[in-house]
């Protein structure tokens, strides 16, 4: 029991976190700025990040205590995941700090509905259980639907929050569609006696069904196409900062979520006998998806929307990956590509979405690529930062994008249960066309007579978020080594295979009802 | 007290949860909207419910009551926003927020 | 030596990227001096380490590697930022470096008033540094990213001077056109992975296709069509940054830049990447004979297209820029026809008289103030006696007089092509064997060779017209820059002697043997089973079509022929109104040669040229944004409704497809 | 027996559940709300007749009770008149959602009646039985679901801290 608080202390300390600075919030001088605050909420998140590392490098625990079990699993696939989403949710903090004063919307709240959509994003790449999954998924919706909003006085949050909250809960009806019909099949929604059910069981009706709905609502929040409409609108509306959690961190718990559910759960040979299989669904979902999400990335003159669709762009590349991964036997859960992938792109867009909160000021932002124009002249480093990203994102050798394409890629190559080459072709061609809006940005910054003097926001926090990001995209593109292990750890050692079984017994299962398929 | 087949149960649900789906799709009234949702949300519960009857395990009630816990939060945030949305805009209708668009 | 010889790689490679970096992020500060020598001594320097390099591999030393770091080393993948030096990447490397330095020291005359000078050398460098990796990179992936680096430099360099919309719509075509070459590239390079299961390294590459090499005649029918699709796919990547037919259109625009990065770019390294490429692969190409003679037609046909279209060129750097365009198209006639020694040779002395005529006009640009019509030129001679002289060389050198360099590296592709025709004792037998590639296609081949010749003697024709109407007659500019040229300095006028010397002595280096190392084994029974009844004849012909080329431009423009169009302008005076002054000789050939060879040009181009790549690139990229803002101006109307209308309709999709 | 109450509550539920996307009373969102309560209430009673007695209880204090109620609040508060709700604007694509909507809703229903499995009635409970009693789920949820139980106390936690920040006039 000590030892699986010493093993759930990443979360536990997460949620101590934002209760933590809740409390400081109310005990704080409420004329004095809140900025200590954010840096307090930076400290014990970092305090969970060296949880999650040490945990990591022990290759992932099991939970002895098996309601904990049942609910949670700890492997390197979740402990990747929970440093990714920290890492994230410290730079989006770090970036904040200077950014809630400058838009007139500093609240202490703020920073707590930050930790606390981290938790929920670790509680659904941890999640074991799908109704786990579902909790955390709601505690980091419901979070970021109100920090999308945060910027109260400005009537585009409000419209970001509301289109996010009614498509958000949307979305959730038919993932809880899904999850009745999983029920129905199974009796249960742990992931492994799903996995199990399904594999002795035709899933037949009931997986056509769950499949559906669970395309449905994953595709949601990862902003696949056509369910990425709430995308651009509420990238754009939403405070910068925020936009970053939500490209960096929403997306990679969400992807990592899906994986594990898909791959898990619905991994099983029959699922790949449906009329058509959900790896077949992904593959035209991610052709459609970075196709459309590029082709529109093109006309934007914003780039706040410019990134944002670059970011539906970029979840259909990661589709690619998970295509691409296949369990085997309860153990390579993914291909590693799709690790690394995630790292890069979600620290290069935070990192973006981080240079882009400079150009805000006084509750105003107005992002278009002419207000870019000078600005390597006036902030030379963060233009410098920018650079990196925009080249990261369009897969420009030595940063971490083009590395994290290169082994997708490779991985999608080198998959033996289907042929992704036009696949991979087709995300070449889209690669292609991606490096055209990125580069427009570079060229602004550096090319372009400043239009008018700059009113930027300076703070030192802000620089060390996207230096910081900056710094990991170049070092992780340039000596990857590393953290290509470290992928491979995540994408194969599974502990939770072995407690699949106990998780069966301990949950009860009672015997399936007797249903004939078609 | 249990005559009654599962496909029906599992077909009335359906059919809530499409009226639901509809009312989300066509009204403008945001107020009304999140009705539909909810009423989304119910005829999940519904289907919940019906399995775990037909199977005779209590696990889809628990899950009927965390679809109802989350619900309620929703609930809370979700006309929160939409009075945040009045405030600004005078206005309950969906279609009047459009300013982000393109 | 007490320095360990591959350290050296590491040198010549990175201390370009030092000098970019000092010069990009301080250049500002440094002032102009230490910027000058920042920039020039770091590329000095790696060409006088690429000397030893060379020195040590000429001495009998076998070629050796540099690692310079373990960039992917996990699982089964294995990509190391590693550098390889043997005959072909030595050579490569001496013409770049030394080229590059050259010419970085004649940007310090020419570039020296702008306002962004140190952005310049930075740019300079990191091209360098980029080029250096394309030509050095011991496996793809290296070579990708230089590459892409050069193609991401040359962008900026072009760019340098943006101020005027049709400059950036030079940027923008040449960054469209080169998109869809590194397209080709890219999607070659993925299915080379594909097939080579993973492997990405020069050698290993090598020794896995020389296994199937061996049994070239019996290479299953799926394995031969996938290699001829990989071969395809990269010569588009080559034809891209080659600027070959149908792609050159970004060359002769991109002219818009400083005319020292067009010596660089635009005429000695990175254009002739497609050529190291193919040469570098030539195991894989020699697999496909299909893609070969693709090569080699495309070539011939760039090579007669972009001479006759250079007839008629009035701006000094247009003219040099189709001149380029014609020779890298016999270099890739080269290739296509197996010789790739002669090939790389070519490539070489091109770079040098290359450089050196296109520094030369930039010089003449320099002293005229900017003025790039030669018909608002004329007697320079007596201004630019240094540029005149070594024009001259370069001229003749291009103009394949033997003695000179172009003369002996053009010899040896052509000699190459008409010799492949009759060749029948090649050890390699069975279907679609190298007997059969030479056998099939060698009528094909002589056509290739006439081909050849007659852009030669275009070559040698609007070479001198260009020379003759630049230096000799009369001065036809405005009197200003007459009287106050701008002299080059000695900063300019060094480069070009050396160049000059280069473009004479190059041709005395044997290029073909010093290569006959890194070709694959198919590709040496090519070379040495080279004999036709033409290439016996070829030497004295080629001879008189140089000379009558320089004759008909010496008669035309400073000779008798030139009082032709006031004669006929006396005579007929309604011809008056249609040529006047010095354009009768234009239009004449523009009405007897080119408008025919445009005519067919055109009917075979147009469709290429005009709609795929200015239609669907360069003008229907914008259509496309212009189209899908319309429509996402339909579509994502901010309703949140039609967002939720979107979803339910992609569930409904996917009910229908998965029910 | 059974069946006529099935019916007259599922009829209910479909009726009332209508009534609040087509309020039949004008467009005011107090007669959807109320509509509303009433499918909960219908709701309620199918599910006691699947043996769920805690959640009908939930069903009726939660949604009913508080969630319906706090709409009603939300609406009394805005003051919207039904004129300043404008007219129904049937559009395009609306329709194209409808029917997307119906084409699933039928393909889905079809499934359900396809399938044998469901046809089947539900084995019966003994009359002993502590099935769906608050003691049983109660059980379930203090064991094999405490960890999204004590989660979603934060989901409720978030909630409030986020209805504050939106709602609250002066923070």
């Amino acid at each position: 029991m000590a030892a699986d608080l010493a093993h759930l202390s990443p979360l536990l300390i997460v949620c101590c976190v934002g209760l933590g600075i809740l409390l400081l919030d109310v005990f704080a001088d409420p004329k004095q700025p809140k900025t200590f605050i954010g840096y307090v909420a930076v400290v014990g998140l970092l305090v969970a990040l060296a949880a999650t590392g040490w945990l990591f490098a022990t290759g992932g625990v099991l939970l002895t205590q098996p309601y904990f079990a049942v609910a949670l699993t700890l492997d390197p696939f979740a402990l990747f995941g929970f440093a990714l989403i920290l890492v994230v949710a410290i730079l989006t903090t770090l970036a904040s700090v200077h950014y809630l004063p400058s838009q007139r919307c500093e609240w202490g709240e703020y920073y707590s509905l930050v930790v606390f959509a981290s938790l929920g994003m670790m509680v659904m790449v941890a999640a074991a259980d799908l109704i786990t999954m579902f909790v955390g998924l709601e505690i980091m919706s419901v979070a970021i639907y109100v920090l999308a909003g945060f910027k109260r006085q400005s009537p585009f949050a409000i419209e970001a929050a509301m289109k996010y909250f009614f498509l958000g809960a949307f979305a959730t009806g038919f993932l809880l569609y899904g999850l009745a019909f999983v029920y129905g099949a199974t009796g249960s929604t742990n992931l492994n006696v799903v996995a199990e059910h399904f594999a002795k069981n035709d899933p037949g009706l009931y997986g056509i069904v769950i499949v559906i709905m669970m395309i449905v609502a994953f595709g949601f929040k990862i902003a696949a196409v056509p369910f990425h409409m709430w995308t651009p609108d509420v990238y754009e509306g939403s405070p910068s900062p925020i936009a970053g959690l939500m490209a960096g961190g929403v997306k990679t718990a969400a992807f990592l979520a899906l994986a594990r559910v898909f791959l898990t759960a619905f991994g099983g040979a029959d699922f790949e006998n449906l009329a058509i299989s959900w790896r077949e669904v992904f593959y035209w979902l991610a052709i459609l998806t970075m196709t459309v999400g590029n082709i529109l990335a093109v006309v934007q003159q914003n780039v706040k929307r410019m990134l944002a669709y670059s970011s539906i762009s970029h979840a259909g590349y990661i589709l690619i990956g998970i295509v691409a991964s296949r369990s085997v036997d309860g153990g390579a859960v993914a291909g590693s590509g799709l690790f690394f992938y995630l790292l890069a792109y979600a620290l290069s867009s935070v990192g973006a979405f981080a240079v882009v909160s400079m150009l805000g000021k006084d509750g105003e932002e107005d992002i278009t690529y002419g207000n870019l124009a000078g600005f390597a002249y006036r902030h030379g480093f963060a233009a410098l930062c920018m650079v990196i990203f925009m080249a990261s994102l369009a897969g420009i050798p030595p940063t971490a994008g083009f590395l994290g394409k290169y082994l997708v890629f490779t991985d999608a190559l080198a998959a033996t249960h289907m042929n992704l080459l036009p696949l991979v072709l087709v995300a070449v061609v889209n690669s292609m066309i991606g490096v055209y809006y990125y580069l427009k940005v570079i060229v602004f910054m550096y090319m372009r007579e400043p239009r008018r003097e700059f009113e930027t926001i300076r703070s030192v926090p802000m620089g060390i978020a996207f230096g910081l990001a900056a710094l990991v995209v170049v070092v992780c593109g340039s000596f990857p080594d590393t953290t290509i292990r470290w992928s491979a750890k995540a994408a194969t050692g599974n502990p939770s295979a072995d407690s699949a079984i106990s998780a069966a017994s301990v949950i009860d299962v009672p015997a399936p009802v007797a249903t004939t398929a078609k | 007290m249990s005559g009654i087949p599962l496909s029906w149960w599992l077909t009335l649900g359906t059919v809530l949860f499409g009226v639901g789906t509809i009312g989300v799709l066509t009204r403008r009234n945001a107020l009304v909207v999140f009705m539909s949702i909810e009423l989304m949300l119910n005829a999940v519960n519904l289907i919940l419910l019906a399995f775990a009857r037909q199977r005779g395990d209590e696990h889809g009630h628990v899950l009927a009551f965390f679809i109802i816990a989350v619900a309620a939060a929703e609930a809370a945030v979700g006309l929160a926003i939409i009075l945040s949305v009045f405030r600004h805009k005078r206005s309950v209708n969906l279609d009047d927020v459009r300013a982000l668009k393109h | 030596m007490s320095l360990q010889v591959e350290s050296l790689l590491g040198i010549i490679v990175f201390l370009p990227l030092l000098g970019a970096v000092i010069n990009g992020l301080a250049g500002k500060k440094l002032g102009k001096g230490v910027v000058t020598f920042v920039g020039c001594a770091t590329v000095g320097v790696a060409f006088v380490a690429a000397l030893f390099a060379w020195l040590h591999l000429k001495s009998g030393q076998q070629p050796f590697h540099w690692l310079a770091w373990n960039w992917i080393d996990a699982g089964s993948l294995h990509v190391n930022l590693e550098y390889y030096f043997d005959h072909l990447s030595a050579l490569m490397t001496l013409v770049v470096t030394g080229v590059g330095f050259l010419i970085h020291v004649f940007s310090v005359g020419y570039m020296g008033e702008d306002k962004s000078y140190y952005r310049y050398f930075a740019y300079l460098n990191l091209f360098m540094f980029s080029m250096l990796n394309l030509v050095l990179g011991s496996n793809m992936v290296v070579m990708f990213l230089g590459w892409e680096g050069v193609g991401l430099c040359s962008y900026l360099l072009i760019g340098f001077w943006f101020d005027d919309d049709l400059k950036a719509q030079a940027g923008q075509k040449a960054f469209i056109v080169n998109r869809i070459g590194d397209f080709g590239f890219l999607i070659g390079m993925f299915l080379l992975l594909f097939y080579a299961d993973g492997t990405v390294d020069y050698l290993q590459l090598q020794s896995l296709f020389s296994d199937q090499a061996r049994e070239v005649g019996t290479l299953p029918l799926r394995d031969s069509l996938t290699i001829t699709a990989i071969c395809l796919c990269l010569f588009v990547g080559a034809c891209g940054k080659s600027a070959q037919i149908p792609l050159y259109v970004w060359l002769p625009d991109a002219m818009a830049g400083p005319t020292p990065v067009s010596a660089l770019i635009h005429a000695a390294t990175m254009v002739t990447a497609g050529v190291y490429m193919i040469t570098r692969l030539n195991f894989l190409f020699m697999l496909s004979p299909i893609a070969m003679a693709t090569i080699a037609t495309v070539g011939a046909l760039t090579a007669i297209f972009a001479a006759t279209i250079g007839i008629v060129q009035r701006d000094i750097k247009k003219v040099l820029a189709y001149s380029t365009v014609s020779q890298l198209g016999y270099m890739f006639l080269g290739v296509g026809v197996g010789a790739f020694g002669a090939s790389v040779f070519h490539l070489m002395t091109h770079a040098f008289f290359k450089a050196l005529l296109f520094l030369g006009s930039g010089a003449v640009i320099h002293a005229m103030h900017g003025e790039q019509d030669i018909f608002k030129m004329g007697n320079l001679r007596k201004l630019l006696p240094i540029t005149h002289i070594t024009f001259l060389i370069g001229t003749i050198a291009i103009a394949g007089v033997p003695g000179f360099a172009g003369f002996f590296s053009k010899e040896a592709i052509l000699h190459g092509s008409a010799g492949l025709g009759l060749t029948t004792d090649v050890a390699l037998t069975g279907p679609w064997g190298l007997s059969e590639y030479a056998g099939v296609f060698a009528g094909w081949f002589q056509v290739l060779t006439v081909v050849g010749l007659v852009a030669a003697l275009c070559t040698a024709f609007y070479m001198f017209r260009l020379y003759f109407v630049t230096f000799w007659t009369d001065y036809r500019g405005d009197r200003h820059s007459w009287d106050h040229p701008h002299k080059p300095g000695f900063a300019m006028e060094i480069p070009l002697m050396v160049l000059a010397v280069l473009s004479i002595v190059g041709g005395y280096f044997p290029v073909s043997d010093w290569l006959a190392p890194i070709l694959s084994r198919p590709a040496q029974l090519l070379v040495e089973n080279h004999d036709s009844a033409l290439s016996h004849m070829l030497m004295p012909i080629s001879i008189t079509v140089a000379c009558i080329g320089i004759v008909a431009a010496w008669f035309l423009y400073v000779g008798p022929g030139r009082r032709l169009p006031s004669l006929f302008a006396s005579r007929l005076s309604w011809l008056h109104t249609v040529v006047f002054n010095k354009y009768f000789v234009d239009e004449l050939y523009h009405g007897m040669i080119v408008r025919p060879v445009q005519v067919v040009a055109q009917a075979l181009f147009l469709v290429v040229d005009r709609v795929v790549i200015d239609g669907i690139g360069v003008r229907g990229a914008p259509w496309v944004v212009a189209m899908t803002g319309r429509m996402i101006r339909f579509v994502q109307n901010g309703e949140v409704q039609r967002y939720a209308v979107a979803m339910v309709v992609g569930l409904a999709v996917l009910v229908y497809f998965l029910k | 027996m059974e069946q006529v109450i099935f019916w007259i509550l599922a009829i209910g539920t479909v009726a009332s559940s209508v009534a609040v996307i087509v309020p039949p009373m004008g467009r005011n969102p107090v007669h959807g709300a109320l509509s509303l309560v009433v499918a909960f209430f219908f709701l309620a009673g199918l599910y006691v007749m699947l043996v769920a007695h805690l959640v009908a209880v939930l069903q009726v204090l939660i949604y009913a009770g508080a969630i319906v109620v706090l709409f009603l609040f939300v609406i009394m508060l805005l003051n919207i008149q039904s004129e300043d709700l404008g007219h129904p604007r049937p559009t395009i694509s609306k329709l194209i959602g409808v029917i997307a909507v119906g084409f699933v809703s039928i393909v889905l229903i079809g499934f359900i009646l396809k399938d044998k499995g469901m046809a089947e009635p539900p084995v019966g409970l003994p009359s002993d039985s502590t099935f769906g009693t608050v003691k049983t789920v109660g059980n379930l949820l203090y064991t094999s679901y405490i960890v999204p139980f004590e989660l979603t106390s934060i989901l409720l936690l978030v909630a409030v801290i986020g209805a504050v920040i939106m709602a609250k006039r002066r923070l």
